[in-house]
């Protein structure tokens, strides 16, 4: 069996809400001289995945740090961009620095806060400072990471209208609205 | 017997004496209290006393005028319907037996005692909060889940042709095919009639098209130059026949 | 240092808000035979101010019982029930899933609606479907909270209880009764 002093400590702080004080700690316990007792402690949970650190002259329990990953995981959750994401992403990449309102003037539909929000998430989309016109829009660029995640050395890389003309990406907007309407709806074919 | 059986007696300000019966929850509770203090196991119990008992404490609490809950009283007379049945000869007749109903009330108290018995080791159990204690604060385990966008270089693109394609407004424009105006052939014609005095063939003035298109568009507009050349009276036009070629010559 | 599994478990029910199932547990840490890794943690808290235990299938780290009269606060005082509450939860706990006429008929008094809702509100009892009886009584039965809060592994655990079964105590007052009318008049039956 452990020493009392040590035990008593041990329960203590693990059912603390807040780190404590020796003083704190003597009060709880009864304990005189609680500083031995808290070496002890420390001893006793070496190596263990709990350990006993003191911060600011206060004492608790905690995980220990290699286990940090087991406490806190990540998991990366693949998610499609939205349509309204995409196209905002592509006014903002072609017409940067870009105010909201001039991103909803070329789109010719309000965008919603969500959407932004996703593309900040995503790391791509930063605010760009002030424009310094009447109600000083904060205007939006794109960031390197979003050259990274679409392979592009600069944004001089983006092709051009004349370039999208050549590949068909200006097609007229019936075909497109079309093909559109076909992905989105691919079971109503008959 | 009232001091034995733990009854407590009110004295309101109205000088009435009341039943303080908040300490039973029923007339089941008061057997079972009576019941222990015949302190013998519940299975030796005596029926028959408990009921003397239970009828002994309700007659006092009447006498005393006391206000008794309507079931205590039900419970009295059933137990003195009990008693009678128990105290006479058995009528075979008569079912269920005194005996079975005896035997069931034991039963319910039993089952009373052992439930009140055991919510009493479970109240003294080690609980949670009081004896024993969970993390104070626990950091709680998360998984976090982070969203990874997928797009591509292509959809970007695509999207933006889609857009431009999109803002672009309607706009018809008729393609522009090669013509002679009629502005041009009457200068034409009225330059080519100015050198030259004698008759010639109008088609002699066209210039040489290796456009078909123009060709046609250039004898139209001349031959209407003509005409206009002709009415307003600089210009005379003679054909020998039809489809002949047509002569020009200054008026 | 002690053995990864241990360390990993250790600080997964260090850090977790409630107790964990061994699903949860292996999902958290990444161990896939988690049983003898808990039976390793759990000696090697033998003699702690700190064990762990299993309560309805779930594990946790608590205080040792015995150091309860430090940690007591006066704070800490759990939720005072009435007498009927805790008969009512003793009924329930010993016999679920049970109705409330069942109930009412143990306790031989109807029981007032504020009992049962305190139950439901301390998390102690749910709902445990209907009975299949003319009326479809809706039946109750404990919750895998009341089990932790009482320091129960698992039902088999509620004090007595297996005395009570052998003594009939928790059977239908009908099935004893002929049961023990049968004993008491052998010679009667035909």
């Amino acid at each position: 069996m452990i020493d009392i002093e040590v035990r008593a400590l041990e329960a203590t702080l693990f059912a603390a809400e807040e780190p404590m004080t020796p003083h704190g700690l003597a009060a709880a316990t009864g304990i005189e001289n609680v500083k031995p007792a808290l070496a002890r402690l420390a001893a006793l949970y070496e190596g263990h995945g709990i350990e006993l650190v003191e911060r600011g002259g206060r004492w608790r329990l905690q995980t220990a740090p290699d286990l940090a990953h087991i406490l806190r995981r990540e998991k990366s959750e693949p998610r499609k961009l939205s349509r309204a994401g995409i196209e905002t992403l592509a006014i903002i990449a072609y017409h940067e620095p870009v105010s909201r309102a001039e991103i909803e003037a070329i789109r010719g539909v309000q965008i919603s806060k969500g959407t932004l929000d996703a593309l900040m998430e995503a790391g791509w989309i930063r605010p760009a400072g002030r424009r310094e016109v009447p109600g000083r829009p904060l205007t939006f660029a794109t960031t390197p990471a979003f050259l990274d995640h679409f392979g592009l050395a600069s944004r001089r890389d983006l092709p051009g209208i004349e370039d999208l003309r050549a590949a068909g990406l200006l097609d007229p907007i019936d075909l497109v609205l079309e093909q559109q309407l076909e992905v989105a709806n691919p079971d109503e074919g008959d | 017997m009232t001091d034995q059986f733990d009854l407590t007696l009110k004295r309101d300000e109205d000088e009435t004496l009341t039943l303080d019966l908040d300490g039973w929850e029923g007339p089941l509770d008061l057997l079972l209290t009576l019941a222990r203090n015949q302190k013998v196991d519940l299975k030796q119990i005596s029926i028959l006393a408990l009921v003397e008992q239970y009828l002994a404490f309700i007659a006092e609490a009447r006498a005393l005028k006391l206000e008794l809950a309507a079931d205590y009283l039900v419970m009295a007379a059933w137990l003195a319907y009990l008693k009678s049945a128990l105290l006479l000869p058995r009528d075979p007749e008569v079912e269920p037996s005194p005996e079975e109903l005896a035997l069931r009330l034991q039963l319910r108290l039993q089952r009373l005692d052992a439930m009140r018995e055991a919510g009493a080791r479970l109240m003294a159990r080690d609980r949670l909060g009081r004896d024993v204690f969970a993390r104070g604060d626990p950091e709680g385990l998360r998984v976090v889940k982070k969203p990874a966008w997928e797009a591509s270089l292509f959809d970007l693109i695509a999207a933006y042709g889609a857009l431009k394609a999109r803002s672009v407004p309607a706009m018809h424009i008729v393609s522009r095919r090669p013509v002679m105006t009629l502005e041009a052939a009457l200068e034409l014609v009225a330059r080519m009639i100015g050198q030259k005095l004698d008759w010639a063939d109008l088609a002699s003035f066209l210039p040489p098209a290796e456009d078909e298109a123009y060709r046609r568009s250039a004898v139209a507009s001349s031959f209407v130059a003509a005409l206009e050349l002709a009415k307003q009276g600089r210009l005379a036009l003679r054909q020998e026949a039809a489809f002949a070629p047509l002569m020009v010559r200054r008026a």
